[in-house]
């Protein structure tokens, strides 16, 4: 699953693995490699291992077998306070008897920078986040959106190789969460800087890294861009968590390079191609915007897919609804564009979707 | 009705309050009585007893044994008590609650019987009694406290702060002194003193361990009231609390003492 | 390098563990020698002077005394502590913060003063010394020890378990006696077992409080060992651990005592 | 802002204020009442007041002034276990000494329902929220999500007149969190039971309620049906609450009852009609998904509003396609398709959008 080893790569983790016991969750052999200023997402649900190895790779755990190496040095046996990381924590763990500014100069102080050097760079990485007016304030007179500014300068500051974020947004209300991670993506690009950046949040994913590793049950489940992730999940776990709702399962009629022709217990499909012999059991998945209404009655554009059915039920979700439709005992979930006319949904209405929305699974 | 409950419980808040400071106040009183014999009330306000303490060669002078000890004490349990704490909070839970029940075990067995062990002990040794002796009964006498003070301040210590520390390029020494150790200032402050003021006042440890030559200041208070009635006793015990109270004092400017009495949190948190 | 620290740690606890219970090993040890004097090692195996203090009527009486005071002091102790923490915490932080200060001071205050301050309030009440005198004051003693450990047991009490048996018609007396009060046990019971163990542990007190018609076994065991060095003495010493043990395995047996050694935290966390 | 008061009027809330100092957050004169059977959410950022309305509802604080009554009954003096409500509340708040069935049963106990009628209660309550093999287990070994099912039981088996919720969903992970909202929504429904949630979450708020109030420092902001929080803002603080990112100050040109024009920095736009004088300093706001692009050389489907603009920066987002777009020197986002060629995302774009999805706020 690694990626072939260029030049380039920085950080590369190999078959790195945690029994379970000695963290609160296990890996299972890890293997991925970053390039220099890539911004890596260690996505999955709680309890997948994501911690883990972000721990792992930071020091904090020492793993039962594997490698990581940075620059092409091995980190073995290398304890955290000599990798040359820095972390921004879930709680932001600032020093709560410190200033703002002594939160910041930690680093420095420990890394040894010549005294006259510290000032510019602490006045500089509070500018990047805002708060040079909080210099001389304590971390408990902060708002939590503040802490996690003075967390990530106090990270930034020391310049690191790698910078480790775990579910740094996560303690933030919904709003600030989202002007927070866009920031943070600013701010990544600007300095460059590689980055693994653990969360448990799809967007926040999708946002911020250049490159997702879907994790599951400590197992690295796909690795991909974040469209690659997101439009083509490969399995079953994948698909679900990646907020793909309708599963089917069905067997395999025909394939080609074209595509594949799917029988389900509602009608045939036809799938993106795939290489699965005739007559397999298979699950297809299909993400709920990427199947339209047609009013039953009308004539409007349609795709190749095509079923019948009935409106369940409709929740209003602001930028779309949410449709229940009944399909012959099969419940399907349509995410339709919020429209002034709310009737069209309901009663029969017609599905339609296209192939390449249509996913085949690994099982 | 929720009022006359506030004011019955402000009633027995108050009641107790006196109660608790009672026996306090009426030495602290009585000692500074003119007359010659312990008389409450005083019928008179005079220095005249607490001067013959201070004029007194062998009280000042077992004021002087008693404060070695107490000092003595204070740096012993705190070397001892310390790293025990530390190894304490980085064992595993099932080890460190075992542990910790044999640490803290001395607060539950009789100090006339931790006396008298280590008189046996002594004598085996054959070590005679002097201010290192007794020193070291109070020390084992304090250690528990100050273990126990000492990982209630490191309870206030999250390890994502050290491990924030340490990614940041802190090593083991750095992260102590720059972090851990001044989020548990108050323990330790706490449990210095507490050894202190636990030598200062302990009476059966030091009886047995002590001998004519060396004599603490409470044991000879307790032989004093023991064989007297006058005033010379109260003035003596006041010295006591006012130790008491200066040291307090003194460790309020370290490290706040409201944390000491526990509960409310650190202000760090 | 990260072994080699562990394996010092662990040496250093084990040797601390030892030092801690050195002196009531050797008492216990001690206390079984089949001689005339107190030996270690005792030089043989014998009940001997356990025999002597069971059947000895002038020690069993003593023992009963004691264990007289130490159920009322027991009782006492919870009856005035428990509301006295309910009230600190309902209390604002300020008040209570004072009040707790106040109310844990007899932890700084010598007990020689104690005793000696409720020897003289009595003497003007005309109260004659008994088995009521020396009750009240171990009360006294035990009293801040029941409202701390109580205030430790409400500290893991979230208040919004109580207001959601409120809102889910659970009347005041319903939610302390169904959530609260289950939730606070530990701390009331290791609140009752540190004031029964301190009462029957304490000497400087009750020397004053009690007399010649009325005497608690420490107080007998502390004069019996000033004059003597018999392995009576450290028979006694040991029946006084034993008690303590028995009394900590009822406690176990109600409530687990790993939590009153701390830290951890209590079972429902 | 209240509603005119009908037979069916259950829940009113009339001038409800609590000075700050009593409670961490104060509220100044809230107003507004809950037919039979109707969610109402209490919507704002943290420190907004939403909490402290909850439990001035709940009677675990007393206000200063002002009056709350159910079925025309007032709550003055009654305390909290008298008020036949019942909470969810955020951190579930279950009882952690007592078992999953033990929890449940706690109410009815509390209430003195016979003890026949409890164990058929209890039953369903653990049915309705999939918790039936679950009873004689303790909190601590439930997960987070059938901890917060235990809570709604727990709540929902007393058949309380109110059910209060307060951030019922805040400790969840996103996708738990998802599917937890809509299982209570449709458990409210059946159970037809008022209900007041509190929740920083905005999409929460539109799925879970039928009326949202707007809050913000300690006030009502607005108060209406989803679509109306959503579609229709009227002030520029719960524009930006509710993610319309896009605010231009402008004065009025004209206006009549078929729309008003507004001159702004980068142009001139059509809006929704609004009783502002001419000449009227305002702001108009525009919700980023209502911006639509069409490649600047196209000349296809526009709507009334035009301006033109360079894309700056370019975020996937899964479902859509975030861009920043200079104008004139102001920074439009505009939330857009994903579509299989994104070169039309870049360079120089032309940009549309309809008068009708652009609000003119209340200053």
């Amino acid at each position: 699953m690694s990626l072939p080893l260029t030049s380039q790569v920085f950080l590369e983790v190999e078959d790195l693995a945690l029994s379970y016991g000695k963290s609160a969750f296990g890996l299972a052999g890890a293997s991925f490699s970053a390039r220099k200023g890539e911004v890596i997402a260690l996505l999955g649900p709680s309890g997948c291992g994501k911690t883990t190895l972000l721990n792992l790779i930071a020091g904090f755990l020492v793993p039962d077998h594997g490698s990581i190496r940075v620059a092409g040095r091995s980190l073995r046996g290398v304890p955290p306070h000599r990798r040359d990381m820095a972390m921004v924590f879930q709680n932001y763990a600032l020093f709560p008897h410190l200033s703002v500014e002594k939160n910041v100069a930690f680093g420095l102080e420990a890394h040894q920078v010549p005294r006259q050097e510290r000032e510019p760079r602490i006045a500089d990485a509070l500018a990047m986040v805002g708060l040079s007016d909080s210099r001389t304030r304590y971390p408990r007179q902060l708002s939590g959106g503040q802490q996690q500014r003075v967390a990530l300068a106090r990270a930034m500051v020391v310049r690191p190789s790698i910078l480790l974020l775990d579910e740094p947004l996560s303690n933030l209300d919904t709003l600030l969460r989202k002007s927070m991670r866009e920031e943070i993506r600013q701010i990544l690009d600007r300095t460059g800087i590689t980055a693994v950046l653990v969360t448990h949040d799809q967007e926040e994913a999708l946002v911020v890294a250049d490159r997702i590793l879907l994790m599951s049950n400590g197992k690295i489940e796909q690795i991909g861009t974040p469209e690659e992730i997101y439009e083509r999940p490969r399995t079953e776990f994948g698909a679900r968590f990646m907020a793909v709702e309708n599963i089917m399962a069905g067997s395999v009629c025909s394939g080609d390079t074209a595509g594949t022709t799917v029988n389900t217990a509602i009608g045939q499909f036809k799938c993106t191609p795939c290489d699965v012999v005739t007559g397999a059991n298979i699950k297809i998945a299909v993400r709920p915007e990427r199947m339209h209404i047609v009013a039953a009655t009308s004539g409007s554009q349609s795709y190749e897919n095509r079923v019948t059915g009935r409106v369940v039920r409709s929740t209003y979700h602001g930028t779309y609804r949410r449709l229940l439709i009944a399909v012959h005992g099969m419940e399907l979930i349509v995410h339709a564009p919020v429209s002034s006319d709310d009737s069209e949904y309901s009663g029969d209405v017609q599905l339609t979707w296209r192939p390449a929305d249509t996913h085949v699974l690994l099982q | 009705m929720q009022r006359y409950v506030d004011k019955l419980i402000s009633g027995y808040v108050a009641l107790l309050t006196v109660a608790m400071v009672l026996p306090t106040v009426v030495v602290l009183i009585a000692s500074l009585t003119p007359r010659e014999y312990l008389a409450f009330p005083p019928g008179g306000l005079s220095f005249r007893w607490y001067g013959a303490v201070f004029e007194s060669g062998v009280w000042m002078s077992a004021l002087w044994v008693s404060i070695r000890i107490a000092t003595l004490v204070t740096i012993a349990a705190l070397l001892l008590g310390i790293p025990a704490a530390l190894a304490l909070r980085a064992a595993k839970s099932r080890i460190s609650a075992t542990l910790q029940a044999v640490f803290l075990s001395p607060l539950m067995i009789p100090s006339i019987l931790i006396g008298l062990g280590l008189l046996r002990f002594f004598d085996e040794m054959h070590v005679r009694p002097s201010v290192a002796t007794v020193a070291i009964g109070h020390t084992l006498l304090a250690t528990p406290y100050v273990i126990r003070y000492v990982l209630a301040g490191l309870a206030g210590v999250d390890p994502a702060l050290e491990r924030a520390a340490g990614i940041l390029g802190a090593g083991k020494w750095r992260t102590f002194s720059k972090v851990t150790f001044p989020l548990m200032r108050h323990g330790i402050v706490a449990g210095a003193l507490f050894s202190f003021i636990i030598s200062l006042d302990d009476v059966n440890i030091a009886l047995f361990l002590s001998d004519i030559r060396v004599v603490p200041f409470s044991v000879k208070l307790m032989s004093h009231v023991e064989q007297n009635a006058d005033p010379l006793g109260a003035a003596v015990a006041s010295v006591l609390v006012l130790i008491a109270l200066a040291v307090l004092f003194v460790c309020d400017r370290i490290a706040g003492i409201d944390w000491m009495f526990g509960i409310k949190g650190s202000r760090h948190e």
